[in-house]
C-alpha cells in the first residue's frame, strides 16, 4: 500500500479563496451530508428529523454510512471515554471541511451527568463545536433549527470549526490525551 | 477474497447496528465464525449516579436508561419504591400508568416494525413507521410536556391527571394507526423478498429459552408463553382481557409476526383502558419527597418491555437515598449471551436483520 | 472528425446533466413514495459540486486515484458509443460497425476498475462489496448476453444502428413487441445493472457500510456520482435502441429515457435486497429461461 | 411441604423471607450457595437465571451477591444471596450452570472487582475501557471528585462564558 503522505504529519492549513469562494458556501450549506453514527440518546430523534415528519432531506441533508464523505458529524448528547475516542476518529476521518453539531445539554457542560465517572463534561475540549442546539433532548424543530444556523455560518464563511482543529491542533490532542489513557490510534488524515 | 478469516467490526459507526455497540466477527468468505460484542459506548454510570441521588431525583435519571421506551423504567422504580416504603396507590393512578406503558409499547412496536424492513434495504416503512409514531409521540407531548422523556409517572401516582378530552384523543389515533396498518402489512408481510429473507432464518433451539433467560418476544416466537403482564400482573393488567401471543417458528419470520400481532394487542388494549378508566384521584400524598426515607429492604420488580422482561433490582438503608439500583435490561442477555451464539454460522447480510429482530437497545446493556 | 470530437463532448455533458437531473426526480419521486417532500430535483447537482470542491487528503496508491476515473472513462465510452438519434450526424456519437460488443466490453471495464481501485482502499468493506459486485456482474449479464444475442441473430447485425433500422416502420415493429421475451429478460438484467433494490447488494449500507466506495471522498466521488449518472443514461438509451426502436430527434429519446428510467423506480422502493445468492440464482434462473424461450423461437422458426 | 421447608431439611438458610406472592428471598453461606442453585435448578424447577447482582455494605465490610431464578411453571422467582468478604473477593462461576451467567460475572468482576474463579472471559474489559482507579461501583470510589479531576469542574456558568473562555484559551495558545 506504499508509505501514507498523510501519516503522521501536521495538516497542511488549507485555505479556500477565489471567485469560486461564495458559489463553494452556498453548495456546502445546502448539501450538507450527516455521518450515521448515533453516539448518544439524542440518536433518537435524529430519525423523526431525516423521516417522513420534519423530512431534513429537503433542505439538502441526508445520512452517509461513512465518515469519509461526510460533512458534519452530530455529537447526540453525552460521550463517554470510550465513545469519544471513536468520534475523534470518525471526526478525523472526514474531509475538511467539516463540522460539528453538538445535541443537548451534556456536551455543554456536562449536564446531568456531570458527576459521572465515565461522561466527560466539556466536548468543546476536545472537538471544536460549530452549532450548539440545547434541550434534552432537543425536539426535530430545534435539530432543524440548529442545522439552518449551521446553513447560514457556512454562507457566510464562518464556520471554522476545522480551521481551528488544524490551528490548535496540539492544544486539542492535548486535552484528548488527558483523557484517553491509551492512545492506540495514528495520528493521521485531514 | 481468499479463504483466510477476516477480522471485521460492525459499528460502533456503522448504519446497521441498532444503536452505539459492535460487534466483531470473524469471516469466512461470507459466513460468520465467530461474534463477540462489546459494548460499554453508552456507560453513564446511572446505577452509581442513583446512589448519588434522592429518591425522586433519580427519576429523570432511569427514563434515559433505555431511550425509546422510557416508560417502563419509571414505572418500574416506581413500583418498587412503593412496594419498600408500602404506599399503596389510587386505582386511577395505575389505570393511567398502563395506558401510558402501552402507548409506548405501541409507539415502539410501530417503529420495529418498519425497522425490521429497513435492516434489509426497504426503507420506505422506516419512513412511514417513524413517521406514524410521531401521532402517538403528540399524545405524549399533550399528556406529558415531552415527547421522548417524560418523567410522568412518580412514586404515589402519576405526575398530573388526563387532559380534558385526552381519551378520545387517543381513540382517534388508533383509528388512524389501524388504518395505516394494512399498508405496512402489504409492504412487510406480503412482500416475498422479505418472506425469502426471514423464513428460517437464525432459528434459536428452543432449550436456550429456558436455559439462557430468554424473554419477551423473542421467547414468545419459540412457542413459550412468557409475558410478565400475564405472568406477575402488575398495574391493571389483571384486570385486562388478552392471551399471550406465541409463535411456534423460533426464526427472525416468527419474532416478526409476534410483533405484528402484538401491535394489533396493544391497540385492542388501549381501547379497553380506555373504556375501563376508573374516576378518581391519580397520585396519593407522599411525605416531602426531598427528605422522604424509605426504611431498609430489597426487592425485585420487573415488567414488560417490548424488548422483553424489565427487572429493577432495588436496594434501600433507611436513608434518603437508594443504596442500589440494579437494572436488568433484557438486552444484556440477548445481545451478549444469545446474540454471540447465534451469529455463528450466519450470512454477513443477515447481521442487521437479527439485530433487529432480538431489538438489542445498547443503553440498557450498560446503563 | 474534430467536429465530431466535440459534439460527442457537448453529448456527453449533457448526458452527466441528463443523469444527475433523472437522479434528482428519483430522489424526488422516492420522497413522495415515503411521504415526505424531498430535495429538489437539482440536488445532485449540488453535491457533485460541493464534493468536487472538497479537499481530499486520502492516499491509498495509484490504483485508489486511478478507480474513479475508470469509473468516469466506462460510463462516458459507454454513452459515447451508443448513438442518441441514429443517422443525425450531431448526436449519433462514436457508434461504428459491430459496436455492440465494444459497449459490453466498456460497460464491465468501468465496474472492473472500480473494483481494483476498489480493493486498494484497504478497508475491509470494500473487498467484500467488491466480490458481491463481481458475483453480481456474472449473474446479471448472462440474461443481458442472451436477449442481445437474440436481437443479432435476429437482425444479422451486431451495430446498435442495424438493430435500430431494423425497427423502423411502425410501433409493432419495435423488438420490445416483436421479441418479447427477450425484452423482459433483458429488463430484469437491467434492474441489475441499475443497482435497483431487489438486487442492490453491491453498496447495502446496512451490511457492508457502503461497500466498494467507502474510502472515496470528495473529488474522487464527484468523479463517481458523475460517473455513474453517464452510464445510467448511456444504459437508458442503449435499451431505448435496443428495444424501444431508437429515436428519431431528440424529444422522443427524452421521453423514451425517461420511461426506461421509471421501470426501476417502480421497484426500488417497495423491496428489501437480496442475499448475493438469491440475488445470482434469480438472474440465472427466471430471467435466463424467459430469454431462452425467444432464443428457441427463433431457432426453431429458422 | 412448601419450598422453605424443603430448602431447610437440605442446606443451611439463614434467613428465609417471602416477598411477594412470587418472590422469595432465601439467604445462605458462601459454601452452600452453589449446591442451593444447582439443587434449584435441578430439582425445583428453578431453571433459568435472571440476574446476578452484587451490592456492597462496606459499613460491615460485605458483599452481597445475589442470584435471581425464575421457575416458568410456578410463575415465581427466587433470591439467593450470601455474604462474600469485602476483603477477599473470592468465589466460584455457575457459568457451568447459565451461560449467561459468564457476561454477569465478567461486569461484576470489572464494577466491584469480585473475582470468579473458572469464568474464562471475566478479565476482559466489557464496559469500561483502560480504567485506572479501583473498580468504580464500590462504595468508597467518589464519582464527582473522579469527574472533576479527570473532565474538569463543571462551573455554574452560562453557555456565553464558557465560549468565551474557550476562545480566551484559544487565543492565548495562538499567541504563545
Amino acid at each position: 500500500m506504499g508509505k501514507d503522505k498523510f501519516l503522521n504529519e501536521k495538516p497542511e492549513k488549507l485555505t479556500y479563496s477565489g471567485v469560486f469562494k461564495k458559489i463553494d458556501n452556498w453548495a456546502r450549506a445546502r448539501s450538507l451530508w450527516v455521518v450515521a453514527y448515533g453516539t448518544g440518546c439524542g440518536a433518537i430523534e435524529l430519525r423523526p428529523t431525516f423521516t417522513s415528519r420534519f423530512d431534513a432531506e429537503r433542505f439538502g441533508m441526508r445520512m452517509v454510512g461513512t465518515p469519509r464523505q461526510a460533512d458534519v458529524i452530530v455529537v447526540s448528547g453525552y460521550l463517554t471515554v470510550k465513545t469519544l475516542k471513536r468520534v475523534i476518529r470518525v471526526y478525523e476521518q472526514m474531509q475538511s471541511p467539516k463540522y460539528v453539531v453538538a445535541l443537548g445539554a451534556c456536551p455543554i457542560n456536562g449536564g446531568m451527568y456531570y458527576d459521572s465517572y465515565n461522561a466527560i463534561n466539556r466536548l468543546d475540549l476536545y472537538l471544536p463545536v460549530d452549532i450548539w442546539v440545547t434541550g434534552c433532548m432537543p425536539r426535530p424543530e430545534a435539530i432543524l433549527a440548529g442545522f439552518k444556523r449551521l446553513q447560514e455560518l457556512i454562507d457566510d464563511g464562518k464556520a471554522d470549526g476545522w480551521k481551528k482543529y488544524i490551528e490548535a491542533l496540539d492544544w486539542y490532542r492535548g486535552n484528548q490525551r488527558k483523557i484517553i489513557k491509551n492512545w492506540r490510534m495514528p495520528n493521521y488524515n485531514w | 477474497m481468499s479463504t483466510e478469516e477476516v477480522r471485521l467490526f460492525i459499528g460502533p459507526q456503522h448504519p446497521g447496528v441498532t444503536g452505539n455497540m459492535s460487534i466483531e466477527v470473524l469471516l469466512k468468505g461470507d459466513t460468520i465464525t465467530w461474534a463477540k460484542t462489546h459494548i460499554g459506548y453508552l456507560h453513564r454510570a446511572f446505577e452509581k449516579l442513583m446512589e448519588r441521588r434522592i429518591f425522586i431525583k433519580s427519576f429523570p435519571l432511569v427514563c434515559r436508561i433505555c431511550v425509546p421506551e422510557s416508560d417502563t423504567n419509571e414505572e418500574n422504580l416506581a413500583r418498587g419504591l412503593e412496594e419498600l416504603a408500602d404506599i399503596e396507590i389510587p386505582e386511577r393512578a395505575k389505570w393511567i400508568r398502563t395506558l401510558v406503558l402501552e402507548l409506548s409499547r405501541l409507539q415502539m412496536f410501530i417503529m420495529w416494525y418498519g425497522g425490521i424492513a429497513g435492516s434489509m434495504g426497504l426503507s420506505t416503512p422506516v419512513q412511514w413507521g417513524i413517521g406514524d409514531r410521531d401521532y402517538i409521540l403528540d399524545l405524549f407531548e399533550e399528556l406529558t410536556g415531552g415527547r421522548v422523556y417524560h418523567i410522568y409517572i412518580l412514586p404515589g401516582g402519576v405526575r398530573k391527571d388526563l387532559p380534558e378530552g385526552f381519551e378520545e384523543r387517543v381513540l382517534k389515533t388508533m383509528d388512524l394507526i389501524e388504518r395505516r396498518l394494512p399498508e405496512y402489512d402489504e409492504l412487510i408481510m406480503d412482500n416475498a423478498v422479505e418472506q425469502k429473507r426471514l423464513k428460517g432464518l437464525a432459528p434459536i433451539p428452543k432449550e436456550w429459552v429456558e436455559e439462557m433467560g430468554i424473554t419477551g418476544p423473542v421467547a414468545r416466537a419459540c412457542g413459550f408463553p412468557y409475558d410478565v403482564r400475564k405472568n406477575s400482573p402488575y398495574e391493571a393488567y389483571d384486570k385486562l382481557d388478552f392471551d399471550v401471543i406465541t409463535e411456534d417458528g423460533c426464526d427472525v419470520w416468527s419474532m416478526l409476526l409476534v410483533r405484528r400481532r402484538e401491535i394489533d394487542l396493544s391497540i385492542k388494549l388501549i381501547r379497553e383502558i380506555v373504556s375501563k378508566m376508573p374516576k378518581g384521584e391519580f397520585l396519593t400524598r407522599l411525605p416531602n419527597v426531598l427528605y422522604w426515607e424509605i426504611p431498609k429492604g430489597e426487592t425485585y420488580v420487573k415488567s414488560e418491555a417490548t424488548r422483553g422482561e424489565f427487572g429493577y433490582y432495588i436496594f434501600t438503608d433507611g436513608s434518603g437515598k437508594p443504596r442500589r439500583v440494579h437494572v436488568k435490561g433484557p438486552s444484556f442477555i440477548h445481545g451478549i449471551t444469545l446474540l454471540e451464539r447465534l451469529l455463528v454460522g450466519q450470512n454477513i447480510a443477515d447481521v442487521a436483520p437479527i439485530l433487529v429482530a432480538l431489538q438489542i437497545c445498547p443503553p440498557e446493556m450498560e446503563r | 472528425m474534430g467536429v465530431k470530437i466535440f459534439y460527442a463532448f457537448i453529448a456527453l455533458i449533457g448526458g452527466i446533466a441528463y443523469g444527475l437531473l433523472l437522479g434528482g426526480i428519483s430522489r424526488k419521486i422516492t420522497a413522495r413514495m415515503q411521504n415526505r417532500r424531498g430535495p429538489t430535483v437539482f440536488q445532485n447537482f449540488i453535491d457533485v459540486w460541493k464534493l468536487f470542491r472538497k479537499k481530499t487528503a486520502i492516499s491509498h496508491g495509484v490504483m485508489f486515484y486511478l478507480a474513479p476515473i475508470f469509473r468516469l472513462l466506462g460510463g462516458a465510452g459507454t454513452f459515447l458509443l451508443v448513438p442518441i438519434v441514429v443517422g443525425n450526424f450531431y448526436l449519433s456519437n462514436f457508434s461504428f460497425g459491430g459496436d455492440l460488443i465494444v459497449i459490453m466490453y466498456f460497460m464491465v471495464m468501468g465496474c472492473l476498475g472500480m473494483a481494483l481501485g476498489a480493493a486498494e482502499s484497504g478497508h475491509p468493506h470494500a473487498p467484500i462489496g467488491v466480490t458481491r459486485g463481481l458475483a453480481q456482474m456474472a449473474g446479471q449479464e448472462l440474461p443481458f448476453i442472451i436477449s442481445v444475442v437474440v436481437l443479432m441473430i435476429v437482425d444479422k447485425t451486431t451495430s446498435v444502428e442495424g438493430i435500430v433500422m431494423a425497427q423502423q416502420g411502425g410501433i409493432l415493429h419495435w423488438h420490445i413487441f416483436t421479441y418479447p421475451f427477450a425484452a423482459i429478460a433483458a429488463f430484469i438484467s437491467l434492474l441489475g445493472m441499475m443497482t435497483s433494490y431487489p438486487f442492490e447488494i453491491v453498496m447495502a449500507p446496512q451490511e457492508i457500510a457502503i461497500g466498494p466506495p467507502t474510502e472515496f471522498s470528495s473529488t474522487f466521488l464527484s468523479y463517481m456520482f458523475s460517473g455513474r449518472s453517464v452510464f445510467a443514461v448511456a444504459k437508458y438509451v442503449l435499451f431505448m435502441d435496443l428495444f424501444l426502436g431508437g429515436a428519431t430527434n431528440l424529444l422522443w429519446a427524452f421521453l423514451k429515457t425517461f420511461l426506461i428510467f421509471l421501470w426501476p423506480l417502480f421497484i426500488t422502493d417497495v423491496f428489501p435486497r437480496f442475499k448475493l445468492e438469491q440475488s445470482v440464482s434469480f438472474f440465472w434462473t427466471w430471467p435466463t429461461l424467459i430469454g431462452l424461450i425467444d432464443l428457441l423461437r427463433i431457432y426453431i422458426v429458422r | 411441604m412448601n419450598i422453605i421447608e424443603r430448602l431447610k431439611e437440605r442446606f443451611e438458610v439463614l434467613i428465609a423471607e417471602k416477598k411477594r406472592k412470587d418472590l422469595l428471598i432465601i439467604e445462605t453461606t458462601k459454601k452452600g450457595l452453589i449446591p442451593m442453585l444447582f439443587y434449584l435448578k435441578e430439582y425445583e424447577g428453578y431453571r433459568t437465571l435472571t440476574l446476578i447482582s452484587c451490592v456492597d455494605w462496606i459499613e460491615d465490610k460485605k458483599f452481597q451477591m445475589s442470584y435471581i431464578l425464575w421457575n416458568f411453571r410456578m410463575k415465581a422467582n427466587i433470591i439467593v444471596k450470601f455474604m462474600l468478604d469485602r476483603e477477599n473477593p473470592d468465589f466460584e462461576t455457575v457459568y457451568k450452570l447459565w451461560p449467561q451467567a459468564e457476561a454477569y460475572e465478567r461486569e461484576i468482576h470489572e464494577m466491584f472487582g469480585v473475582n470468579f474463579e473458572g469464568n474464562p472471559t471475566q478479565n476482559e474489559e466489557l464496559i469500561l475501557e483502560d480504567w485506572d482507579n479501583i473498580p468504580p461501583m464500590r462504595r468508597d470510589f467518589d464519582t464527582l471528585k473522579y469527574s472533576m479531576e479527570k473532565f474538569g469542574e463543571r462551573e455554574p456558568k452560562s453557555r456565553i462564558n464558557i465560549r468565551k473562555e474557550i476562545s480566551e484559551q484559544y487565543d492565548e495558545w495562538r499567541r504563545k
